[in-house]
């Protein structure tokens, strides 16, 4: 049975790996699940300097859901490079490091930074985020934006580069070609959809930044809808994420157009979810008698 | 041994109609916990609610564990619903735990309502050397008081409506030793309860320039430190209650505004 | 205590209405609960001529919410006319028609008719659907568009006219700006968000029409962000929906900036939600001691 | 008297390892359910799942009623795991029924596995007078035979393995009856079972000029006939099961491509 599936130049073992945020730098999650047996380990989204994050609280519980607002805190890649990536390196598996920026040029340095180290084995550029130059607009939601970050990362790394979307926008596709016109080898999403919660009694936003980012099984069938119109507009291998729980939900996303999956809020209901998700999918492979992940994907029938 | 594991539901006892203690048996090895730290303990069955919970390990047992807990919303009002003989997931022991006391500090644990279930293990510990000072609203709402009469040094017990020891706040007590306090050699308070009482704990403490250690809560999501969703602010930065705490030097902590 | 609000120049008896499509024409949950005590009774979206819509499976569960796609069945303005609207015309409340076209043309005509005809207080336009002469692109995912079809009907009728926004937009606030230049004398949102769902073993999808609209408490938080946007953007009356299972979900919309709140999908949970809301409200009014409704409207501190 | 209810379940009873029979006890009056209706039944505590589900009434009871059920998904594994005196919500009896036989016709009722549950009350009310053929995957699936046995009029068992009664589907069944059928006076069909097995009866039926009645299921949200997303696709267009349905005649019904 053929688990491989390449992510541009990058071949990754299997089709499962963890989504940017939900599992830290690998550390916390190791004694769980051996990450050697992931497709690929997805860090926390790095800026090139440190950052802070939110004020509290940060969560929310909603149903069959989160909302987070951590603020993109992160220890700014330097730190990652010299304290994190060594941990990383001990696995058998791909690294992938999630990165953002608040201006075009910090992508770039960014970028350059990572190009650098060893055992990074492909790049995440989170556009999910404000964009400090043009009024703080997100990046991620005007396609003229979109192409100009991206094909300005291009040209600054020989990594793999896969672009994260951002599903707040009128039409994912034309944000998907707009990232893979300007150089993305990947396209990967969803990212969270922004929402927010109220404290009825207090009256007050229950996060501290008053909106967040809504992940878990309530976003599912948005992402699902998203992977398959991304699919049918580009030619790139997708990365499928937004509430996947168990192995049936990532067999949906490949089945709609996704090469591979990553795991995000369900390592926190359970924390070896992900393997539990690749155990699944070859299980299901078996019974199917599918010999080769790949003939999974985009095998959406009557439509 | 793991830091994941299932338990089974021995017993689910109501000690009044909005608290319960609920008895565990595990059904694999359990890593020894430390006074003070917590489980993220499972409480649903479909995705709603989705998020595992943090309970204080209120009391380690022979074959596994016991938690004390308050009904507050839709998780603890579906734990309290759980039979006997349900099995559920557990991850933990987490955190960090209450520093023990030095030969020459003197230990006063001061807990109010259910924040009793996080110092009990230290009151344990420290059998028979503490000052424990426990405050709730209403007698009622003051678990276990054999049990603690039997472990702690000295037990003063007050509510707010007197219907139970003391007439007043836990703050209203401490402030009462205050005398007494510094006749004794070097104080070391431990506490938790809620934010506004832990709040004043940290004041008085401030004050009197006593060493505090205090247990605080935060919303949480992956319990272990990966998604950095339970911060606190510290004068250090964001520290995460689930990793660096909960339990924190008072001294550090930069309290928001409006504590909830 | 004053329940009353107004949108546009109707007064309506109190904030809580059902939403489109999930109430039918009020016959068959006339039987559990009176129409009469509701603040308004919004009807299933008619088109000028009677739609079949989708083959079936029309609807799906998923992780708190569902999807649906029924095609917009609808019998048609005429029909609803003769045969519906005697029986709502019965009942103490105000009868909001919802209606769409799928081209402008249709939209104006539907207007038009409903217009004359005794029994409806107002009208709320759904402009989430398909634009023949536009390729079939959404009218509510374009200002443009948008602000064209809105000021046509705006001239076609003399009612109260609400537009109902699709959340399936990057920015909802220029939607709404755009409907309110129209000439919309209130907003209402959200609408469903687009999804789907795939059965893995057959790789079909779960719906006949393949995509369908994600309803149900997993949107509540995305709703409820969208509702604080528009209420920032614009000035006229909001009807907030998306989620609203319970009298508290109802408040934190009203926080958030809604003078009225829509029930759907909780009507199948629950058919006598939309007045256990009704309910909750009023109790919580007393606990607080507000006494007009009115004073709780985009009350939301610390922002 | 309401359709909207709550009951309390009584009984909540394994039949083999995915099929329980549970039994409700009315907190409020209800209706008088007629043959081939159903009930929503309310399976959740959370939003998920959200939807309340729909069952047939297999048995009117002296305090309720009574359900048979098969463990298909989360909804009904929760069911499952619902225990007595539990109390839950309950909108029904929902739906038409099937209509009863003239003096001229003779009843022959067909189900297939848990369809059962559909023409139970059929059973009953024809006592004696109907052939009744079921059938199942294997004998373990076969409920409730007794009882069959003695309402009744003629009980004709089937299997795949022919662990049970005959080996065969109960199309074969039936068609082994083609001659005895023709030899009787008028006969009427009534079906219920897996989509594939009523599709087959229906073809059955029009090859024989049989009348036959079939219960539909479809997915539903609302059960009363508000949400328009029930319909299956008829001659007359498309039409609600849990309104114009869950009865069909037979003659009217337009099958999809593939029956899942
Ligand atoms: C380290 C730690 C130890 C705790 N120990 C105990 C204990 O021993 N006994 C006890 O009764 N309670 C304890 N709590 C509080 C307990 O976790 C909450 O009461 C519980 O999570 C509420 O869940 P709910 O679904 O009933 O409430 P809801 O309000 O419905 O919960 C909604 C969301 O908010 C979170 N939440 C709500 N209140 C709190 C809170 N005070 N702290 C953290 N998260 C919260 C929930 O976890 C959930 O994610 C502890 C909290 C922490 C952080
Ligand atoms: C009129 C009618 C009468 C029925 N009577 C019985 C009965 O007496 N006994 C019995 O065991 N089953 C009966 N069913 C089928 C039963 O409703 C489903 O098995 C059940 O809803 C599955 O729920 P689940 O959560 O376990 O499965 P899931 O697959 O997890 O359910 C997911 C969603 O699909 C819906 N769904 C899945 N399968 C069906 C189905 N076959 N029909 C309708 N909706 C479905 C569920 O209601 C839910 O909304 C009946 C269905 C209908 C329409
Ligand atoms: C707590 C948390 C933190 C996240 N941080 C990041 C991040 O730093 N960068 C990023 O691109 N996505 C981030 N995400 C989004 C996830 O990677 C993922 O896209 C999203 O959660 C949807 O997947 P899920 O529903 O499986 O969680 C974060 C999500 C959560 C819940
Ligand atoms: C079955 C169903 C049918 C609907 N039909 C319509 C419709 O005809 N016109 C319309 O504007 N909205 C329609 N909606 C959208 C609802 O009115 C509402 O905007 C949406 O469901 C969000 O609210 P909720 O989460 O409370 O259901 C429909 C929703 C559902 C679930
Ligand atoms: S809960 Fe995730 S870091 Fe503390
Ligand atoms: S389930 Fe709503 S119309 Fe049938």
């Amino acid at each position: 049975m053929n688990l491989t599936v390449n992510i541009g130049n990058l071949r990754i073992k299997n089709p499962v790996m963890t989504a940017s945020g939900t599992f830290g730098y690998g550390e916390e999650y190791a004694e769980f699940l051996d990450p050697g047996r992931l497709g690929a380990v997805v860090v926390k989204g790095l800026s090139l300097e440190p950052k802070e994050g939110n004020p509290p609280p940060r969560i929310v519980e909603t149903a069959s859901g989160m909302l987070n607002a951590i603020g993109l805190q992160n220890i700014g890649v330097e730190l990652f490079i010299s304290e994190k990536l060594p941990f990383l390196r001990q696995f058998d598996t791909s690294v992938i490091v999630n990165f953002f920026g608040d201006s075009i040029d910090e992508y770039v340095r960014a970028a350059e930074r990572l190009n650098g180290a060893e055992g990074i084995h492909a790049l995440e550029m989170n556009i999910s985020c404000p964009n400090k130059e043009k009024g703080w607009c997100i990046f991620g939601t005007d396609p003229r934006v979109t192409s100009e970050v991206v094909g300005a990362v291009r040209k600054a790394t020989s990594l793999p580069l896969i672009v994260k979307l951002s599903p707040n926008v009128t039409d994912i596709s034309v944000m998907a070609k707009a990232a893979v016109d300007a150089g993305a080898d990947a396209i990967s999403l969803i990212n969270t959809i922004t929402g927010m919660a109220v404290d009825i009694r207090t009256r007050r936003p229950k996060l501290g930044n008053v909106t967040g980012g809504l992940s878990g099984p309530a976003i599912k069938p948005v992402a699902l809808r998203m992977v398959y119109e991304v699919y049918k507009a580009v030619k790139v291998p997708i990365i499928g994420m937004g509430g996947i729980m168990n192995a049936g939900d990532a067999i949906e996303f490949l089945i709609a157009g996704a090469s591979a999956v990553a795991v995000g809020t369900a390592n926190f209901v359970k924390p070896d979810s992900a393997l539990e998700i690749l155990d699944g999918i070859v299980e299901f492979m078996k019974e199917e008698a599918i010999e080769d992940i790949d003939s999974l994907t985009g095998t959406l029938r009557g439509t | 041994m793991s830091r994941y594991f299932r338990a089974r539901i021995t017993e689910n006892l109501p000690l009044n109609s909005s608290h319960n203690i609920i008895s565990l048996a595990n059904l694999e090895d359990m890593e020894e916990p430390l006074p003070g730290q917590f489980f993220m303990v499972q409480i649903n069955q479909g995705y709603d609610p989705l998020l595992k919970r943090p309970f204080s390990i209120y009391r380690k047992t022979a074959e596994g564990f016991e938690l004390l807990f308050r009904i507050k919303g839709k998780g603890t009002a579906l734990l309290k619903g759980m039979k006997e003989g349900a099995v559920i997931d557990v991850i933990g022991p987490l955190g960090n735990s209450y520093p023990l006391p030095s030969e020459s500090q003197f230990p006063v644990i001061i807990a109010g309502g259910i924040g009793i279930a996080s110092v009990h293990p230290l009151v344990e510990r420290l059998s028979g050397k503490a000052y424990v000072i426990y405050g709730a609203k209403i007698g009622d709402e003051l678990f276990m008081r054999e049990d603690l009469e039997k472990i702690a040094g000295n037990l003063l017990l007050c509510t707010d409506d007197g219907s139970c020891g003391q007439k007043g706040t836990v703050i209203d007590v401490i402030t009462g030793l205050r005398s007494r306090l510094r006749e004794m050699r070097e104080v070391i308070i431990y506490s938790c309860g809620p934010a506004a009482m832990v709040r004043e704990v940290t004041m008085f403490a401030a004050e009197h320039a006593i060493k505090a250690y205090v247990s605080l809560e935060e919303h949480m999501a992956c319990g272990i430190g990966a998604c950095l969703g339970c911060v606190v602010k510290t004068r250090k930065g964001y520290r995460r209650v689930c990793r660096e705490g909960p339990v924190f030097d008072a001294a550090d902590i930069i309290w928001r505004e409006d504590p909830r």
